[in-house]
C-alpha cells in the first residue's frame, strides 16, 4: 500500500463516504466523497458552512464517529513515524487507540466542554502522557507543566492544579493544545478551535499554533468556516459543500481565482472594506448566494450547489460533477469551472 | 465555599420549617379522636373530654402549633398518645428494621441497577439495553405489595425458607432478626432498582455524549477507562442523587412492605398511628422521614461541593 | 465623570441619546458592572454599530434601553423622553416605536406559534391592523422581508436560519418602529446567508428611514453596515465616532488592536499586528482607572489611577484614553 | 452554532405538531405502539365492558360466590358472587378516572405553582422552598396522612394524590420556566408590549406542554400504583367502590381459595402502568431527550 | 398427654393494645393480654357462672342483697413481692370506680366500700344490684387488684397478682410475659377462667399482627402457637401440619346499632322497617361463608346460655322487601334522605354484611350511603349522633346481659325508653338466677319491639393453633395458663 502514498504525504483521504444510517432506512450522507491530502509539516484548511461535513470528516479520520455513523467506503491512508502506511478506515480499534494521541491528536471547537470538569488540567495532560509512555505520575506532571509553559500559560506550574472552570476560554483552548501536543503527534486535527473565541484571543491561538508548528514540525488539518482565518493560517484549502469537496487549492489561488461558483459566492458575500466601501463612503451592495444550504438528507440528484448557482446549466441537475483536476493540487467539482 | 454551605444550610432550615408546618396542618385537620380510641368502645363522652384535656387537644390550634414548635426546638417530638412513650423513643425503637430494610433494599437495588444502567447506556439501543429497559419498566409497574405477597406465598409458606412475617421475638440475635428482612428487602429492592437503572442509564447517556468523553477517546484511551473513569465520575452526582432519594423513597415503600410482612418498623408504626389517631406519632414520623429526605438532599449538595470543583468555587 | 456627548455638528436631531448608562447586576458573590457609564447617540436614519468582545456589555446596553434589563443609572432619551424613568404603563407606547432583533434565529421565535400568529401578536399588542386588515398586513410584512404569504401558516422549525431571521425582522417591523436594536442578527448565520440579511437591513434603512443600534463582534460587518461605531470594553465605551474615522484612524489602543487582529479574507493582506496579551478581566472585579490597562501595550502608571474621560478627537469622534494624544503624536496610534 | 442546531433539531422534529406526524412517529416505536394498544384496550373494556356484560357489577349473588373462571364468568366471581370481568371493567373506569383526575389536579396545582415560581422572581424563593418541602414527603406516607385527614373517598384520594404529585410537575415547570423566561422569544414579546398573562400562557405554558405531558403520563402511572397501595392498606378509596386497588385488597383473603379475585386486578394494574410508562418514555424520547434526567 | 413444663409461645393478636391497664379500656385485646398479669376478685367459670379468684369464696350477701362481704385469699403476693391485703383491694376498687367505665356504672349503685379487716372487704349497695358480681368478674374495664401504692392514672408499671408478669413490652413488636414464680394458684380444679391456674409455659409473647392474612401466613409457617381472630375465609389455609383451625362456637353476635336519638332512625317505625327488610342469612353467608361459622338466630343469647329465650324473635329474619317498603311508606319516608351506614374493614365481616344489608335496604326503598372508615374514625364518629344512622359492631356473648352496649342508656345509639328502663330495672334488681332469666325475656321483647339494634345472628370465632399447644381451652378472651407445649 505504501506506493499509494507519496513519501512527503502524511495523510490522504480518498473518496471517503461517511453516512449516518437510521433504522427507517434513511441515511444522512454527511460525508459523501471527500478527498484531500495533507503533506508533512503543512497546514491544510477545510472550510465550509455549517453542516457541510467538516467535523464528520475529522471524526472519521480519528474513528470517533458517534452512532449511527459509519464509514461506508473510501480510504484514509496514514503514514506513521515508522513509515508504515495504514488505512485508518479499516484499522482495528486497538491500532486506532495506539495512534490516537501519539500520531494524530485532535482539538475541538468548544474549549468550555472539551475538558473533563472533574480533573485538574495537570492530571488530564499527565494522563495523556502516561497512556502512551511508561513514565511515573510525577514525571508526567512535570512534563505537563512544561507543556503548559510551551502554550504560554502564565504561572504554568501553579495552574497544573487548577480545574478547567478556573480558566477562561482562551486558556482552556491552550490547555487542549498542550494536551494534544503532549506526545508530539505528527498530525494535529483542529476542528474550529477558535470559533468560540473572541477575535483578540483567536489571534493569540492562531499565533500559538503557527509557532508550535514551526517548532515541532507537525502537520495541521485546520477546520473552520471563517475565510479570514483560512487566509491567515493555511497553505492549502479544501472547500466543502453539502458533504462533498467542491474545490481544493493553494490558499493564494483560492482567494485570487476561485474555481467553483460556491467559493466565488462565499467570497463575494463576505464584507470586505477594501472592495465594498468606496472612497466617498458609499457601500457597494454585497452579492449574497441566494437560497440556503439544502438539508443533507434531501440533496438534489446532480450538483448540490446547482439550485443556488448563477452558472447552473442543464447537465448540472443530472449527475454529480466529478472532482476535476485543474492543476497540481488544484481541483474543482464544477462542470463549468471554465466559465469562472 | 463556606458561604455556599451556609446558604444551603439556611435553605434547608427554611424547608424544614415548611415541612413542620405542613405536617402540623395535615394532622390537625384529621378527624378521629385519639382519646376515644384509647378509651375503647364503651367509653363515655365525659371520659373522652377528660383525656383530650389531658393531652392538650382542646386548646386552640395556633397555641398547639406554637407549643409544638417550641417542643421541637427542645428535641421534644411529643408523647405518643397511644403508646404512652415519647415519640422519638417510639420511632427509635422501630428504627432498626426500617433502617436495615432500607439499607438492604438499597444495597440490592444499587448492586442490580448500577452495572445494568451503565452497560445499557454504553450499549444504547442494543438488545441488552432494550431488554434491561423493558424489565426495569416492568419492575416499576408491579405493585410492591403484590410482589411481597407472592414472595411470602412461595418462599415462606410453600418452601418455608424464610419467616413469613414479624421480626423475631425477644432475645433473638441481630442475625436472626435480619433473616426476617430477606424477603422484604428483595421485594422492595427489585422495585426500587427500576428507578436507579433508568436514572443511571439516563445520566450515563448524558455524559457519554459530552465533549470531554470524546476528548478522552481522542487521547487513545481504552473504552473501560473512558466509561468508568471519565464518564461515570461525571454521572456519579446525578446517580448519587437518585440513590439518596431512593433511600428516602424506600421509606415510603417500607410503609407498604412492612405492613405486608408485619415488620415492626417506622412504616408500620405510621400506618398504625393513622388508625389509632396517634397525632404526635404521625407528626413525628412524617417529620423524621421528611427531615431525612431534606438531610439526604443536603448531604448530596455537600457531596456535590466536594466532588465537583465547579460548585466549590 | 465621563463627558456629556457634545452637540453633534450634524443638524439631524438624535432619536436616541444615551448618557452615562449603567446597568449593574447583583449576584450572590458580587456585583457585575455589565454596563458602566456608557454614552452615545443614534441619529434618525443611521445605523450605529456597537462592537466589543464577548461580555463587554453590548447586549446589556440594548436590553437596558428597551427596559428589558433594569438600568441602575443614567438616562436614555428617546425623542427627549427618558425611557428609564417611565412607568411600565407609560412605556407601552414606546414599545411600539423601539424594537429588537435577536442573534439566535432558533430561540427567538416561539416554536409553538405559527408565523402568522407571531406577527399577529405583534400587531395585536398595539391594536394595529385589526380584523380583516390583519391578513393582508401579515402578507405584506412577509413579502417585505423576502418571504411568501403562504409562509404565515407554517411553524418556525420549517424554516432555515436565514429565513427565521427574516421572520424576526418582520416581527420587529410589524409595529412600524423608529429604532431597532439588532443584537448580533447575523452572527449565527452562515456567511452565504449573512449577506442576504445585511442587504435587507440596508434596504430597510433606506426605505423606512429606520435608525438602528447594530450590535456585532464581526468588525468587517460593522464597518460595512454602520455609519457610526461605538467600541465597548468591559462595560465602558473606549471609542466612538463615524465608522470611517474609527476604522481608518483608531484613536484608542484597544480599537487599534481589535482592528489589527480581526482576520481578513485575503492572504495577501497578512500584516504585522499587535496581539493583545492575556484575557479580559472579570467584570466582577474590573481594573481601576482605565479598564483596558491590563492588556494595553501602552499602559502607564497614571492609567491605573484615573478613569479616562471621553475626549473629542475629531468631529463626532471620541476616545477614552488618557494617553491617546501622546501616543498619536508618537505615531503609535 | 452547531450546538444550537443540534440542541433544537430533535425538539424541532417533534414539533411537527400537526398531531398526525407525532402520532405516526410514536407508533413507529414498537414499544410505544404496544403501550398505546394496551391502553386503548383497557379503555375500551372500561367504557363498553359493563354495557356488554350480562352481569351486574354490584348485584350480589351469594350462591355463586368464589367461582373459578368459566364460560359464564370468564374471570370467575368474587366473594359476593359478582362477575370479576364486569367488575374489572367498572373498576377500570374508576382506576383510570382516579389516575386521570390526579393528573388534572396535580397539573393544575403543580403547573400554577411552577409557573408562578419560575416566572416571578419575587415568588421564586418562597415557592421553591414550598415545592422542596412538599417533595420531602414520601408519596404514600403523605397520601396516607392526607387521606386519613380528609377521609377515605374517591374525591379525597384524588385530592391527596394530586397534592402529592403536584410538586413533581411544579419542579419541572419551574425549571423550564426559568429557562424559557430568559429566551429571546419571550423577550421579544415583552419588547412588543405583550401583557404578562398572555406571555405566560402563550409563550411559556405552550412550550411546556410536552414536558408536562410526559411527566403527566408518569404521574398517571404512579397515581394508579399509589391508589392501589392506599386501598391495599385500607386508607384509600372506600372499599365499597370498586377500583383495581380495592379489588386486590378484597381478594387478598382469598389468595388460596380464589386467587383470581386478586390476580386479575393486579394484572390490570401492571399492564396499565407498564403501558403508561412505555408511552411516557416514548413521548419523552421523542419530545426531549434531556428530560430523561428529571423523570 | 401429661402437661409439660417449659417452652415459649408466640401469640398473634389483632393489634397492639392501647394500654396494659385493664381498668382504662374496654377493648377486648387489653383484657386478653392483661388477664395474665392481673387478677380480679371473681371470674367466670366454664359455664359463665361467677367463681372466686382472689376472693376466697363467693361473697356473703346480706341485707336483701345490699351488702356483699368478701373474704380474700391469704398469701397472695404481687409481682413486686409485696403481699396482697384488703387495703390493696379497697384502693383498687376505688380506682376502678373512677377510672373504669364499668366501675363508674357500678359506682352509681354502690354506697360504700370498706375493709373491716386485712382479709375482708365489704361493699354496700344503695339498692340490690344483681350485675355487681359480673362486673367485678369481668376482664374488660376490669376490677383488677393492684398494690395500694400503684394507683397512678395512667398506670405507671403493670404489677398484678397474675400467673405471668411483664418482662418487656416493645409496642407493635411484642409483649413478653414470663412466669411469676411467687404465684400461688388456687387449690380448686381449673374451671374456665377460675380454679387453679397452672404455669406450664415459661413465656408468653403477644405479637401484634394487625393484618389478618399475615396472621394466617405466620400461623401456616409455624411462627405462631396461636393466632387470634382468623378470617373465616382462611379456614382452608390452616393446613400443613404446623397449625390447625380452632373454632369457638358460638363466639358472639354481629350487631347493627341504630341511632335512636337523631336522624332517620329516631323513628321507631323506620327501625322496624329496617328489621323487616334485612335478610340475616345472606348477610351471614357473606360475612362468614359457611354454616360452620354462623347460625341464623334472633335470640340475644343462643341456646345453651341461661339467658336464651325466644321472646320477640318472630320479627327477626324476614328479609321481606315488600313489607318493609310498605312499612317505610307508612312511616312517611321521603325516599331521598340517605340511610348512613357506618362501618369499617377492621373486621372484614362487618364490611361484608354492610354490603349485603345495603342491597336489601335498597330493595326496600331506602337510599343507602355506605360510610366505610377505619375503626378509629368509626369509634369516634359513633359518638356524634349527627353523623350516622347505623353502625356495625359485634360483641362476644357477655356473661351478664346488662353489660351489653345497647343496654346502657349512654352508649352510642342512645336507646332510652320507659319500657326499656322498666324491664331492665326489674332484671337488675333480681338476684335469683332463674327469675332473672325469665325477666330477661321481657327485656328481649322490648328489644324487638323498639329495635334499637339489629342482631344479625350468632357467629363462631376462628383461631389458628399449633398442634403442639395442649391444654388450651377455646375462650372468647384466650388465656394461656393451663396450656403447655408438647415437646
Ligand atoms: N451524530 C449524528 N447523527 C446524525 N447526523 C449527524 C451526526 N453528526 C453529524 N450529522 C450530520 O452530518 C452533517 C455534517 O455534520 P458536521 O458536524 O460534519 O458539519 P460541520 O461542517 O462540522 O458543521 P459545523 O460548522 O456546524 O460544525 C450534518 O448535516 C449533520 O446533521
Ligand atoms: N441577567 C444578568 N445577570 C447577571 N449578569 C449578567 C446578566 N446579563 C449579563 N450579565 C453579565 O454582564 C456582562 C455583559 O454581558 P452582555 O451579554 O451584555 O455582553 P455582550 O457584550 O453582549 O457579550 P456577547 O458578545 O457574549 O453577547 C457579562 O459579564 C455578563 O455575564
Ligand atoms: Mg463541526
Ligand atoms: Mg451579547
Amino acid at each position: 500500500m505504501t506506493e499509494r502514498l507519496a513519501p512527503d504525504t502524511l495523510l490522504a483521504v480518498r473518496d471517503l463516504k461517511t453516512h449516518f444510517v437510521y433504522r427507517a432506512g434513511a441515511a444522512a450522507k454527511s460525508v459523501d466523497g471527500v478527498s484531500f491530502e495533507v503533506k508533512r509539516g503543512e497546514t491544510v484548511a477545510v472550510v465550509g458552512e455549517s453542516g457541510s461535513g467538516k467535523s464528520v470528516t475529522s471524526l472519521s479520520i480519528m474513528r470517533l464517529l458517534a452512532e449511527p455513523g459509519r464509514i461506508v467506503s473510501g480510504e484514509i491512508l496514514h503514514r506513521d513515524r515508522q513509515g508504515t502506511v495504514r488505512d485508518l478506515a479499516k484499522a482495528s480499534a486497538r491500532e486506532m487507540r495506539a495512534l490516537r494521541g501519539t500520531e494524530i491528536a485532535m482539538i475541538f471547537q468548544e474549549p468550555m466542554t472539551s475538558l473533563n470538569p472533574l480533573f485538574t488540567v495537570g492530571d488530564q495532560i499527565a494522563e495523556m502522557i502516561r497512556l502512551h509512555r511508561k513514565v511515573g505520575r510525577a514525571e508526567a506532571l512535570r512534563e505537563a507543566g512544561e507543556m503548559l509553559e510551551l502554550v504560554e500559560i502564565p504561572a504554568a506550574r501553579r495552574r497544573l492544579h487548577d480545574y478547567p472552570h478556573h480558566m477562561s476560554g482562551g486558556m482552556r483552548q491552550r490547555v487542549m493544545i498542550a494536551l494534544a501536543l503532549a506526545n508530539r503527534p505528527s498530525l494535529l486535527i483542529a476542528d474550529e478551535p477558535t470559533t468560540a473565541l473572541d477575535v483578540t484571543i483567536q489571534a493569540q491561538i492562531l499565533d500559538l499554533l503557527r509557532r508550535l508548528q514551526a517548532e515541532m514540525g507537525m502537520s495541521i488539518l485546520f477546520i473552520t468556516h471563517n475565510l479570514g482565518v483560512v487566509a491567515e493560517i493555511a497553505k492549502s484549502v479544501v472547500v466543502m459543500y453539502a458533504g462533498r469537496v467542491v474545490e481544493e487549492a493553494p490558499v493564494a489561488d483560492l482567494f485570487a481565482r476561485p474555481k467553483h461558483p460556491y467559493t466565488e459566492g462565499l467570497l463575494a458575500s463576505t464584507p470586505n472594506a477594501a472592495r465594498d466601501i468606496a472612497a466617498d463612503g458609499a457601500r457597494r451592495p454585497l452579492v449574497p448566494i441566494p437560497g440556503s444550504v439544502p438539508p443533507i438528507t434531501a440533496l438534489p440528484p446532480g450538483c448540490a450547489f446547482e439550485p443556488r448557482c448563477a452558472y447552473a446549466a442543464p447537465r448540472c441537475t443530472q449527475s454529480v460533477p466529478p472532482l476535476f483536476a485543474l492543476a497540481p493540487a488544484r481541483h474543482s467539482r464544477c462542470f463549468r469551472h471554465d466559465a469562472l | 465555599m463556606l458561604r455556599t454551605v451556609l446558604h444551603r444550610l439556611l435553605g434547608m432550615l427554611a424547608v424544614m420549617l415548611i415541612v413542620v408546618t405542613i405536617v402540623f396542618v395535615i394532622v390537625r385537620v384529621t378527624p378521629g379522636d385519639p382519646a376515644a380510641v384509647m378509651l375503647g368502645p364503651d367509653a363515655t363522652a365525659a371520659d373522652i373530654a377528660n383525656l383530650r384535656a389531658q393531652f392538650g387537644l382542646d386548646r386552640p390550634l395556633p397555641v398547639q402549633y406554637v407549643q409544638y414548635l417550641l417542643g421541637l426546638l427542645q428535641g421534644d417530638f411529643g408523647r405518643s398518645i397511644f403508646l404512652g412513650q415519647p415519640v422519638l423513643a417510639a420511632l427509635g425503637s422501630r428504627a432498626e428494621p426500617t433502617f436495615f430494610l432500607t439499607l438492604f433494599s438499597l444495597a440490592l437495588a444499587v448492586l442490580i441497577a448500577l452495572p445494568i444502567g451503565i452497560y445499557s447506556a454504553y450499549r444504547r439501543g442494543s438488545l441488552f439495553d432494550q431488554a434491561a429497559t423493558t424489565v426495569a419498566m416492568l419492575a416499576a409497574s408491579v405493585p410492591s405489595f403484590w410482589l411481597g405477597l407472592v414472595l411470602i406465598q412461595v418462599f415462606a409458606v410453600r418452601l418455608g425458607w424464610f419467616p413469613a412475617s414479624g421480626y423475631g421475638g425477644p432475645g433473638t440475635t441481630l442475625a436472626e432478626r435480619l433473616g426476617h428482612l430477606v424477603l422484604p428487602s428483595v421485594a422492595l429492592g427489585i422495585v426500587s432498582s427500576a428507578l436507579i437503572i433508568r436514572f443511571t442509564r439516563a445520566s450515563m447517556l448524558d455524559v457519554l455524549n459530552d465533549d470531554y468523553v470524546r476528548t478522552a477517546r481522542s487521547k487513545g484511551m481504552g473504552e473501560a477507562r473512558v466509561v468508568l473513569r471519565h464518564a461515570l465520575k461525571n454521572a456519579a452526582i446525578p446517580i448519587l442523587t437518585v440513590v439518596g432519594l431512593t433511600a428516602a423513597l424506600l421509606v415510603s415503600g417500607a410503609v407498604v412492605t412492612e405492613t405486608v410482612f408485619g415488620l415492626p418498623g417506622v412504616g408500620n408504626l405510621v400506618v398504625n398511628a393513622v388508625l389509632r389517631r396517634d397525632y404526635p406519632v404521625i407528626q413525628g414520623a412524617l417529620l423524621v422521614v421528611a427531615g431525612l429526605y431534606v438531610l439526604i438532599n443536603f448531604a448530596i449538595d455537600m457531596l456535590y461541593i466536594l466532588v465537583d470543583p465547579r460548585v466549590r468555587a | 465623570m465621563s463627558a456629556r456627548p457634545q452637540p453633534l455638528p450634524d443638524p439631524a436631531e438624535p432619536i436616541l441619546a444615551v448618557e452615562d448608562l449603567a446597568t449593574h447586576f447583583t449576584l450572590p458573590h458580587g456585583t457585575v458592572r455589565a454596563v458602566d457609564g456608557v454614552s452615545f447617540t443614534v441619529r434618525r436614519g443611521t445605523i450605529v454599530g456597537l462592537v466589543g468582545e464577548s461580555g463587554s456589555g453590548k447586549t446589556t446596553v440594548g436590553r437596558s434601553i428597551l427596559r428589558l434589563a433594569p438600568a441602575t443609572g443614567g438616562v436614555a432619551r428617546f425623542e427627549g423622553e427618558d425611557l428609564l424613568k417611565l412607568s411600565e404603563r407609560r412605556m407601552r407606547p414606546y414599545r411600539r416605536r423601539l424594537q429588537i432583533i435577536f442573534q439566535d434565529p432558533y430561540s427567538s421565535l416561539n416554536p409553538r406559534m405559527r408565523v402568522g400568529a407571531i406577527l399577529g401578536e405583534a400587531l395585536g399588542a398595539h391594536g394595529l391592523a385589526t380584523g380583516a386588515a390583519r391578513q393582508p398586513r401579515i402578507a405584506e410584512l412577509l413579502a417585505r422581508v423576502g418571504l411568501q404569504p403562504e409562509h404565515a401558516s407554517r411553524f418556525p422549525h420549517e424554516f432555515s436560519g436565514g429565513q427565521r431571521q427574516r421572520i424576526g425582522i418582520a416581527r420587529a417591523l410589524a409595529v412600524e418602529p423608529d429604532l431597532i436594536v439588532a443584537d448580533e442578527p447575523v452572527s449565527a448565520l452562515d456567511v452565504s446567508v449573512q449577506a442576504q440579511i445585511l442587504n435587507l437591513m440596508q434596504d430597510l434603512r433606506r426605505e423606512f428611514g429606520l435608525a438602528m443600534l447594530f450590535v456585532a463582534h464581526d468588525l468587517s460587518v460593522v464597518e460595512y453596515l454602520c455609519d457610526e461605531v461605538v467600541v465597548m470594553y468591559l462595560g465602558r465605551v473606549m471609542e466612538r465616532g463615524p465608522s470611517r474615522d474609527v476604522y481608518r484612524r483608531p484613536r484608542h489602543p484597544y480599537t487599534k488592536a481589535l482592528i489589527a487582529t480581526a482576520p481578513v479574507p485575503d492572504p495577501a493582506a497578512r500584516r504585522e499586528r499587535v496581539v493583545l496579551r492575556g484575557d479580559i478581566p472579570s467584570p466582577l472585579d474590573p481594573p481601576s482607572g482605565c479598564v483596558f490597562r491590563t492588556r494595553c501595550p501602552h499602559a502607564a502608571a497614571i492609567c491605573a489611577q484615573t478613569r479616562p474621560p471621553d475626549e473629542a478627537v475629531g468631529p463626532g469622534h471620541f476616545a477614552a484614553c488618557l494617553r491617546q494624544g501622546e501616543l498619536a503624536a508618537a505615531g503609535l496610534l | 452554532m452547531t450546538a444550537v442546531a443540534s440542541a433544537t433539531l430533535p425538539a424541532a422534529a417533534a414539533e411537527k405538531s400537526g398531531g398526525n406526524t407525532m402520532l405516526r412517529a410514536l407508533l413507529a416505536r414498537k414499544a410505544v405502539a404496544a403501550g398505546l394498544v394496551v391502553l386503548l384496550l383497557i379503555l375500551l373494556l372500561a367504557v363498553f365492558g359493563p354495557l356488554l356484560s350480562p352481569w351486574s357489577p354490584s348485584k350480589l349473588s351469594l350462591v355463586s360466590r368464589l367461582k373459578p373462571p368459566s364460560a359464564a364468568h370468564l374471570l370467575g366471581t368474587d366473594d359476593f358472587g359478582r362477575d370479576i370481568l364486569t367488575r374489572l371493567a367498572v373498576a377500570g373506569r374508576l382506576s383510570l378516572t382516579v389516575g386521570f383526575a390526579v393528573v388534572v389536579v396535580s397539573a393544575l396545582l403543580g403547573v400554577t405553582l411552577g409557573l408562578l415560581a419560575g416566572f416571578f422572581r419575587r415568588l421564586d424563593a418562597p415557592l421553591a422552598r414550598l415545592i422542596d418541602a412538599m417533595m420531602a414527603f414520601p408519596d404514600i406516607l403523605l397520601a396516607i396522612s392526607l387521606v386519613a385527614a380528609l377521609g377515605p373517598s374517591v374525591v379525597n384520594v384524588v385530592a391527596a394524590l394530586g397534592i402529592v404529585y403536584a410538586p413533581r410537575l411544579a419542579r419541572i415547570v419551574r425549571a423550564s420556566t426559568l429557562v424559557i423566561r430568559e429566551l429571546p422569544y419571550v423577550e421579544a414579546a415583552r419588547a412588543l408590549g405583550v401583557s404578562t398573562p398572555r406571555i405566560i400562557l402563550r409563550h411559556v405554558l405552550r412550550n411546556l406542554l410536552s414536558p408536562i405531558m410526559v411527566q403527566s403520563t408518569f404521574i398517571f402511572a404512579s397515581a394508579m400504583l399509589a391508589e392501589a397501595g392506599l386501598s391495599f392498606l385500607g386508607v384509600g378509596v372506600s372499599p365499597s367502590v370498586p377500583t383495581w386497588g380495592t379489588m386486590i385488597a378484597q381478594g387478598r383473603q382469598y389468595l388460596d381459595q380464589a386467587p383470581w379475585i386478586m390476580f386479575f386486578p393486579g394484572l390490570s394494574i401492571v399492564l396499565a402502568v407498564l403501558a403508561l410508562q412505555l408511552v411516557g418514555d416514548g413521548l419523552r424520547d421523542l419530545l426531549d431527550p434531556r428530560l430523561a434526567r428529571d423523570l | 398427654a401429661e402437661p409439660q413444663r417449659g417452652g415459649v409461645v408466640d401469640v398473634a393478636t389483632i393489634g397492639e393494645p392501647p394500654t396494659l391497664d385493664p381498668m382504662a379500656s374496654t377493648a377486648d385485646l387489653v383484657g386478653i393480654v392483661s388477664q395474665h398479669v392481673f387478677e380480679t376478685l371473681f371470674t367466670f367459670g366454664k359455664d359463665w357462672q361467677v367463681v372466686p379468684l382472689l376472693a376466697e369464696a363467693m361473697p356473703e350477701i346480706t341485707e336483701g342483697g345490699r351488702v356483699y362481704t368478701i373474704r380474700l385469699r391469704q398469701g397472695v403476693t404481687f409481682h413486686d413481692g409485696s403481699g396482697m391485703d384488703s387495703a390493696d383491694v379497697l384502693a383498687s376498687l376505688k380506682r376502678w370506680e373512677t377510672v373504669a367505665s364499668r366501675g363508674q356504672q357500678a359506682a352509681k349503685n354502690i354506697a360504700s366500700i370498706e375493709a373491716p379487716d386485712p382479709a375482708t372487704i365489704r361493699i354496700t349497695l344503695k339498692e340490690p344490684y344483681a350485675p355487681l358480681l359480673s362486673l367485678l368478674a369481668f376482664n374488660n374495664a376490669a376490677a383488677v387488684i393492684l398494690p395500694a401504692e400503684d394507683m397512678a392514672v395512667p398506670m405507671e408499671k403493670p404489677v398484678g397478682t397474675g400467673p405471668y408478669m411483664l418482662k418487656e413490652r416493645k409496642p407493635d413488636q411484642y409483649i413478653q410475659l414470663v412466669r411469676f414464680d411467687g404465684y400461688k394458684p388456687r387449690e380448686d380444679a381449673a374451671n374456665g377462667y377460675g380454679g387453679a391456674r397452672h404455669q406450664y409455659l415459661d413465656e408468653i409473647r403477644f405479637v401484634p399482627v394487625p393484618d389478618p392474612n399475615t396472621r394466617v401466613e405466620g400461623a401456616v409457617a409455624g411462627q405462631f402457637a396461636y393466632a387470634d381472630s382468623i378470617p373465616v375465609e382462611s379456614a382452608g389455609r390452616l393446613t400443613g401440619g404446623k397449625t390447625e383451625a380452632l373454632t369457638l362456637k358460638p363466639f358472639g353476635w354481629p350487631v347493627f346499632v341504630m341511632n335512636t336519638k337523631e336522624g332517620l332512625l329516631s323513628d321507631v317505625k323506620k327501625r322496624r322497617a329496617v328489621l323487616t327488610a334485612l335478610n340475616p342469612e345472606d348477610m351471614l353467608i357473606a360475612g362468614f361463608g359457611s354454616t360452620d361459622f354462623y347460625a341464623v338466630d334472633g335470640a340475644l343469647y343462643p341456646d345453651g346460655y341461661a339467658w336464651h329465650n325466644t321472646q320477640g324473635v318472630d320479627a327477626y329474619g324476614l328479609g321481606d322487601a315488600q313489607k318493609a317498603a310498605a312499612a317505610l311508606q307508612e312511616a312517611g319516608y321521603d325516599g331521598a334522605t340517605p340511610l348512613r351506614i357506618l362501618t369499617s374493614r377492621q373486621y372484614e365481616f362487618h364490611y361484608k354484611m354492610a354490603e349485603v344489608a345495603a342491597e336489601y335496604l335498597k330493595a326496600a326503598g331506602f337510599q343507602v350511603q355506605l360510610d366505610v372508615v377505619d375503626w378509629a374514625t368509626l369509634t369516634q364518629r359513633r359518638q356524634d349522633p349527627k353523623l350516622w344512622d347505623i353502625f356495625i359492631s359485634h360483641s362476644p356473648f357477655l356473661p351478664e346481659p346488662s353489660l351489653i352496649g345497647v343496654m346502657q342508656d349512654s352508649s352510642p345509639g342512645w336507646w332510652q325508653s320507659e319500657a326499656k328502663t322498666k324491664a331492665l330495672a326489674a332484671f337488675n334488681a333480681e338476684s335469683d338466677p332463674a327469675k332473672r332469666a325469665e325477666l330477661f325475656g321481657a327485656v328481649q321483647k322490648v328489644f324487638y319491639d323498639e329495635v334499637p339494634a339489629f342482631k344479625v345472628g350468632d357467629f363462631n370465632a376462628l383461631a389458628a393453633k399449633s398442634p403442639k399447644l395442649q391444654g388450651f381451652e377455646p375462650a372468647p378472651w384466650p388465656y394461656f395458663w393451663n396450656a403447655w407445649l408438647e415437646k
